[in-house]
């Protein structure tokens, strides 16, 4: 409607005119997010940063792993192939689960899921065998890794906005914190 | 904001600073300087520094305060709209040489304070070559304070066996035994090693003069230690929110001239303990007054100076236990107090709730208290009469005792 | 630039006519939700100033007159406390977030109305059940609830106080978590985040400490609970616990919750000395930063509640973050200075409330620094010096910042402006009240009278008679404002939308704001604090005439809107 | 001097779900997720504080109590997030039929996971592991409190059932899915968290 009205923008910080977004329908243009701006960008684009730097080859590390056991898994003949071959890439496979039949597509999930069964089958074997030095922080290592896993695959962290993962960490620094505080503060006596 | 103005404003500028500084530092020290008619005597020689860092920031701060209020009342004065004039301030965004003056100049203050108070800090933590460990419990509301008695003082002279057990046992081991006060006693410039502990909820141990607290844990032992510089009594108080009878709970420390003065004090309460007199009146009313039981916290008990609101008042005691106490419980007086400290649940009277400790007859459990201490208690309590005879027949008691709790 | 013509044509310009019982069951709008949750604490604010009274009264003498025992005295303490802190200040700030933040925003609503509604309804129910503990034995061991003292030595009533606080605990969280939404997701073009009011900047700063904190006081609470009802001995060292743990956890939540309490304060100051100055907000940047900075470095200091009970050696770092502290505090206070300097000062009661808390906060802020310090805090712990603190950063602070609020922003609300002359009585007997209440509280402490008894050394009585008659009149300057609100309600005078002619976006549309607040999307104002320019000028000339000032039209009774999330 | 107005565009109906609302619950959801951490973490906390104090203790109980029941009882958690995300993946496809059966096996392996919780509460209680013994009210408290978590998913993923087949999930909407995914996967990773600290260190 009157949307030709709209007064030249600027951006207070750079003093550039800011374009005014051409074709909302009336009303929505509040809630659109508009693009991460200032404070959220420094932080995001900090956060990019640090994992182009740091975590960047390990998560790279793992997706080519990850393809590898996938293609692995396609080379395996049996129904499942020949379905996969037939059908798109993501109907890839028809199982029984629970007497009725269901398309389990062979992705990425069900590659975790392996994983994690496997992390965790290895954390029990950890812990009935007599402990050494190392038991303990590979068993803690290996949770936490399950944990990135499940946070990074299955709740679509990897992929979502970065403010999510600035939402997850603060608290977790927090409380990592006071644990290892509490921790350190005698029970008895001083 | 100076800029375009001429060199000779920007000196007028620079001189009204420095004066304006001077004045706020002037007006921050008088401040400071005021503050000993603020403070309890310095009793300690330890006060004498927390009050010197106390009156360091003060002066800081004084500055502070007169600058910021300073500042507000000028604006207000000199900023104000005058009636009529509706235009708008400048249009002044910031200035980043002030702000980054106003946040380093706090930031070097804080620093200053930080490195001062952590010199404070350690300097009142030194632990003293020849310090005095004096043992200090907390209880639902009183304080008291043991001291350790090698038993190699005792006198020579003691009959040993009608002595309580675990000075005898000290004895025959040749360590040490405990006595324990109402007050805290001490003489000028011994330092002191405080070791704390609770027997129920949490407390603190404060002595304003000494400018020296610690919390008392439930659970843990604490320690702090103070040296007393002046003579004199300085009370003791209770400072962590330890229930109804919170705001009661006070001593006194008393800080003797000299350590003679100190030391006759002290053989007085270990010859109180060594002789311990045959009657039980008097000896009941030893270990009343001795603080080993925190009854004085609740009851009130003129003869002893308790003042205690929380429980029942005791003046009296042995009339009503003869009377009203004895009619409502079917029992005899001297059972019923003797019942009393060991059962005081069951014996509730009417108003009061169940807050007083269940005092056990056997060694080893919380809140011991021997049968003859209990004895000792009951005889002396029945003398609480109008006349001051004892309502009560205490050859009883045995009997009760044989029978069971 | 931002030059405005003619507004556009059939706009409905009529305030929304409320009827009372509107504010007295659920509806989504924001705007009624934060007059409801304002009310609501007011109400709560009677409830604990009632109780200070009698506090007061109690202490006029060092024996026990008023109350029957000292355990009595200490509910009286231990409610009014967590009246004032959970059921006044926390949730006046959260009604004024909940008022403003969409309005300054130029939203239509919070992003999930259904849940601010839910989030609001839980602290009625939250209040009656602390105040039940009256009847049940009631709660002891004051707003801190240090164990083994409140569990093994106090009544159900602490139990259902530990409820309450989950109650209003959850409300807060989802609160916050509306607010981080809204302020993150439905700015309007044009307005980033160095664009936003910075009350809004302390709303979220709040709102993050908020999301962050209170679920460790929910856990601790948690624990308490367990304590008290399932036989377990989190606390009690006698069976395995450990009676500091409580306050470990208790202080996680409770130091970042004072700045929960004085942030939001912090941002109407902004805003306030900013419009009644008539000049730009010295240090924009500054400010917002540094309640970030408050924000997280707050999360680092809550061992200095503890220099008393705490193993020695852990003292000292608590004390350099404690100190840490000052410094973003110094540079608001400073930039609120620049902001005054060189202004067009307007002596609105809003004002004149905003200089007081300037004035007072800075008080609390230096002695905020010397407990900060061990060697002096070992002295000054757990006394009267403490409560005066407090006092004046959470009354001298906050909730002068909240009546300098509702003075400034009556007039959105209501269309109708406080009366300015009851306004400066309220506020010249506040300020004197407040002063001599709180301030030789300092005294008392320093000499050696410690915190929450009934029963004191009669040295101190002098002092104590000084302060509960100051703290009488403190008492009756609250009604000089509550007689002012009702009658400005009933018999008030229409003003126009912008009678302060600011520049923030809650301005830019009618008194009280229509449903969904705004006649088609707000354009900002490109600068919220850009006073002293011909543009903000002619912004608030266009502003005038697109909502000129009312010739006194009958409300039309146009219902709030219900609409779901 | 160019043409401005004070409003954008002149309306008054709300707009149906955008883009925008569809973030903010999504964004709403990780902030709970953040307080939940807290809280968890907490009581985790103190459960750590006692392992670390008292190594031997937590080391007898363990020999005692065995870890076959909970090692299933995470392989069931374990596999009901994957059947979660599966359910999520089918409605992205726009599969209903997928969607339901998914997450119907989710709320069964939830199910079947309180279920055996509780039987294995009943073990330890003949153990003598009562709520009042030191090790025991620092196990239940978080494991418990999970548990409650659980609980409350799985209604959840009842209502998502209900709903998906009343046809209120499409391949374009399934927001509804992907949160409660959120929170599910969330309750399975304490539970990765809490099973290693809890039953193995």
């Amino acid at each position: 409607m009157a949307d030709e009205q709209k007064p030249p923008l600027t951006d207070q910080k750079t003093g550039e005119k800011v374009s005014p977004t051409p074709s909302y329908p009336p009303g929505e243009a509040e809630r659109m997010p508009e693009p991460e701006t200032g404070l959220e960008e420094a932080v995001v684009n900090a956060l990019d940063a640090s994992e182009q730097a740091v975590a960047s080859p390990v998560v790279q590390a793992f997706d080519s792993a990850v393809s590898a056991v996938q293609e692995a898994v396609d080379q395996i003949p049996g129904p499942a192939k020949t379905h996969a071959e037939a059908s798109a890439e993501e109907h890839s496979d028809t199982t029984i689960i629970m007497g009725r039949a269901i398309t389990v597509p062979g992705g990425i999930y069900t590659v975790v899921f392996g994983v994690l069964g496997v992390a965790t089958l290895v954390e029990i074997i950890l812990a009935e065998f007599p402990r050494g030095l190392l038991t303990i922080p590979l068993m803690l290592g290996l949770a936490v890794v399950k944990a990135v896993l499940v946070v990074m695959y299955y709740m679509h962290l990897r992929s979502d906005s970065r403010v999510f993962t600035v939402v997850l960490l603060l608290p977790v620094a927090v409380t990592l914190l006071s644990t290892l505080y509490l921790i350190t503060v005698p029970v008895t006596g001083y | 904001m100076n800029s375009g103005k001429s060199q000779s404003t920007n000196n007028m500028t620079v001189l009204w600073i420095i004066g304006a500084f001077l004045a706020l530092i002037i007006g921050g020290v008088i401040i400071a300087q005021a503050t000993p008619l603020l403070f309890p005597p310095q009793g300690s020689a330890e006060s004498l520094q927390v009050d010197d860092l106390f009156k360091f920031m003060l002066a800081i701060g004084g500055a502070i305060f007169l600058l910021v209020q300073g500042a507000i009342v000028y604006s207000v004065i000199r900023f104000r709209a005058k009636p009529g004039d509706l235009s708008d301030g400048a249009n002044i965004h910031g200035n980043a040489t002030l702000e980054l003056v106003w946040t380093a100049i706090p930031a070097v203050i804080v620093l200053v304070l930080t490195v001062y108070s952590y010199q404070v800090w350690v300097s009142t933590r030194e632990i003293k070559p020849n310090e005095q460990t004096v043992y200090g419990r907390g209880a639902r509301f009183v304080w008291s304070f043991s001291y350790d008695v090698p038993a190699s003082s005792v006198p020579s002279d003691v009959e040993v066996d009608k002595l309580p057990p675990n000075i005898q046992d000290a004895i025959t081991n040749d360590s040490s035994f405990p006595i324990t006060s109402r007050e805290l006693h001490t003489f000028v410039g011994q330092p002191i090693k405080m070791v704390l502990d609770t027997s129920d909820t949490l407390h603190a141990f404060w002595i304003p003069a000494m400018r020296m607290k610690q919390d008392l844990i439930s659970g843990r032992t604490t320690e702090i230690r103070f040296t007393p510089i002046q003579a004199g009594e300085f009370p003791v108080v209770c400072a962590e929110l330890c229930g109804g009878g919170h705001g009661d709970m006070r001593a006194s420390i008393i800080v003797h001239a000299d350590e003679t003065e100190y030391l006759s004090w002290f053989s007085d309460q270990v010859n109180l303990v060594v002789y311990p007199p045959d009657d039980p009146v008097l000896r009941g009313e030893q270990v009343l007054a001795s603080g080993q039981y925190p009854c004085s916290g609740c009851h009130t008990l003129t003869a002893l100076s308790w003042a205690g609101i929380t429980g029942p008042n005791l003046n009296g005691i042995g009339d009503r236990a003869a009377t009203v106490r004895s009619a409502a419980t079917g029992e005899t007086p001297e059972e019923y107090i003797h019942r009393s400290l060991y059962h005081p649940a069951e014996y509730l009277v009417p108003g009061f709730g169940a807050l007083m400790p269940q005092f056990q007859p056997d060694a080893g459990q919380p809140n011991f208290m021997p049968v003859d201490d209990n004895k000792a208690i009951v005889a002396y309590l029945c003398t609480q009469t109008a006349t001051g005879e004892s309502a009560c027949d205490l050859s009883n008691l045995d009997a009760i005792i044989a029978a069971g709790d | 630039m931002a030059s405005i013509t003619a507004p556009l044509g059939q706009a409905q310009t009529t305030a929304p006519g409320l009827k009372v019982s509107d504010f007295f069951r659920w509806s989504v709008d924001h705007k009624i939700i934060g007059i409801q949750y304002m009310a609501t604490a007011i109400f709560f604010f009677i409830v604990g100033g009632a109780l200070a009274m009698l506090i007061r009264w109690e202490l006029l003498t060092p024996t026990l007159d008023l109350m029957q025992n000292g355990e009595q005295y200490n509910t009286l303490f231990s409610i009014h406390a967590t009246v004032m802190i959970f059921l006044w200040i926390i949730p006046m700030f959260a009604g004024f977030g909940n008022y403003l933040v969409p309005l300054m925003l130029g939203a239509k609503d919070m992003a999930f109305p259904w849940l601010n509604a839910f989030a609001f309804w839980l602290i009625p129910p939250a209040g009656i059940l602390l105040l039940l503990g009256w009847f049940v034995g009631p709660a002891q061991a004051g707003w801190t609830s240090y164990p083994p003292l409140s569990t093994l030595y106090s009544g159900d009533g602490q139990t259902l106080w530990a409820m309450a606080l989950h109650l209003l605990g959850i409300s807060s969280i989802l609160g916050a978590i509306n607010f981080i939404v809204t302020i993150k997701n439905m700015r309007p073009q044009g307005m980033g985040y160095w664009q936003m009011p910075l009350f809004v900047w302390a709303i979220l700063a709040t709102s993050i400490i908020v999301v962050l904190a209170t679920p460790f006081l929910a856990g601790a609470l948690t624990l308490l609970i367990l304590d008290r009802v399932a036989g377990t001995s989190f606390f009690d060292p006698a069976n395995g616990g450990d009676a500091l743990l409580w306050q470990n956890v208790f202080w996680f939540y409770s130091h970042p919750a004072v700045y929960i309490m004085v942030l939001p304060g912090m941002g109407v100051i902004s805003e306030l000395l900013s419009v009644h100055s008539r000049k730009p907000i010295f240090g924009y940047r500054a400010i917002a930063l540094s309640s970030m900075a408050i924000a997280l470095v707050g999360f680092t200091v809550w061992a200095h509640h503890m220099f008393t009970s705490l193993t020695p050696e852990l003292r000292i770092p608590f004390m350099v973050t404690s100190m840490i502290i000052a410094v973003p505090t110094g540079i608001k206070i400073f930039s609120w200075l620049g902001t005054l300097w060189g202004g067009k000062i307007r002596f609105t009661s809003a004002m004149l409330f905003a200089l007081g808390f300037l004035s007072m906060f800075v008080i609390g802020g230096i002695s905020g620094v010397m407990l900060g310090s061990v060697p002096v805090d070992i002295h000054l712990h757990d006394t009267y010096f403490v409560v005066s603190h407090l006092h004046f950063v959470l009354y001298g602070g906050s909730v002068f910042a909240i009546f300098g609020g509702i003075y400034h922003w009556f007039p959105k609300m209501f269309g109708k402006k406080l009366d300015e002359r009851l306004g400066k009585l309220h506020f010249a007997l506040t300020y004197v009240g407040f002063f001599f209440t709180f301030f030789p509280q300092h005294i008392a402490g320093m000499l050696g009278m410690p915190r929450r008894v009934a029963v004191y050394d009669p040295q101190f009585q002098q002092i104590n008679v000084i302060i509960s008659i100051a703290s009488f009149v403190l008492g009756i300057a609250t009604f000089v404002l509550l007689y002012n609100i009702v009658v400005t309600l009933i018999a008030g005078k229409r003003v126009g939308a912008n009678p302060w002619r600011a520049l923030t976006l809650e301005w830019a549309t009618s008194s009280p704001p229509p449903a969904y607040n705004f006649i088609g999307d707000p354009v900002p104002f490109e600068d919220p604090y850009g006073y002293g320019t011909e543009e903000s000028v002619a912004y608030l000339d266009a502003l005038e005439k697109r909502f000129p000032p009312p010739v006194d039209t009958s409300a039309t009774l146009t219902r709030a809107p219900q609409s779901g999330d | 001097m160019s043409e401005a107005s004070l409003e954008r565009a002149h309306h008054e109906v709300l707009p149906a779900a955008t883009p925008a609302q569809i973030d903010n619950a999504k964004f709403a959801m990780w902030l709970y997720l953040a307080s939940e951490v807290v809280i968890f973490a907490i009581l985790i906390a103190v459960y750590i504080v006692f392992r670390y104090n008292n190594p031997d203790v937590v080391h007898d109980i363990h020999e005692e109590v065995g870890i076959i029941l909970v090692s299933i009882n995470t392989f069931l958690l374990l596999a009901s997030s994957w059947a979660m995300v599966m359910g999520l993946q089918q409605i992205q496809r726009g599969n209903q039929q997928g969607l339901i059966q998914w997450i119907g096996i989710t709320a069964v392996l939830g199910t079947v996971f309180v279920a055996l919780q509780y039987v294995e509460y009943n073990e330890l209680g003949h153990l003598g592991l009562s709520l009042s013994t030191e090790f025991g009210m620092r196990f239940y408290a978080p494991t418990a409190f999970h548990g409650v978590h659980v609980i409350i998913g799985v209604l959840w993923a009842l209502r998502v059932i209900l709903r998906a087949r009343k046809g209120y999930y499409t391949a374009q909407n399934y927001l509804g899915v992907e949160i409660f995914g959120l929170y599910w996967h969330f309750v399975d990773v304490v539970w990765i968290l809490l099973f290693t600290v809890i039953y193995l260190v």
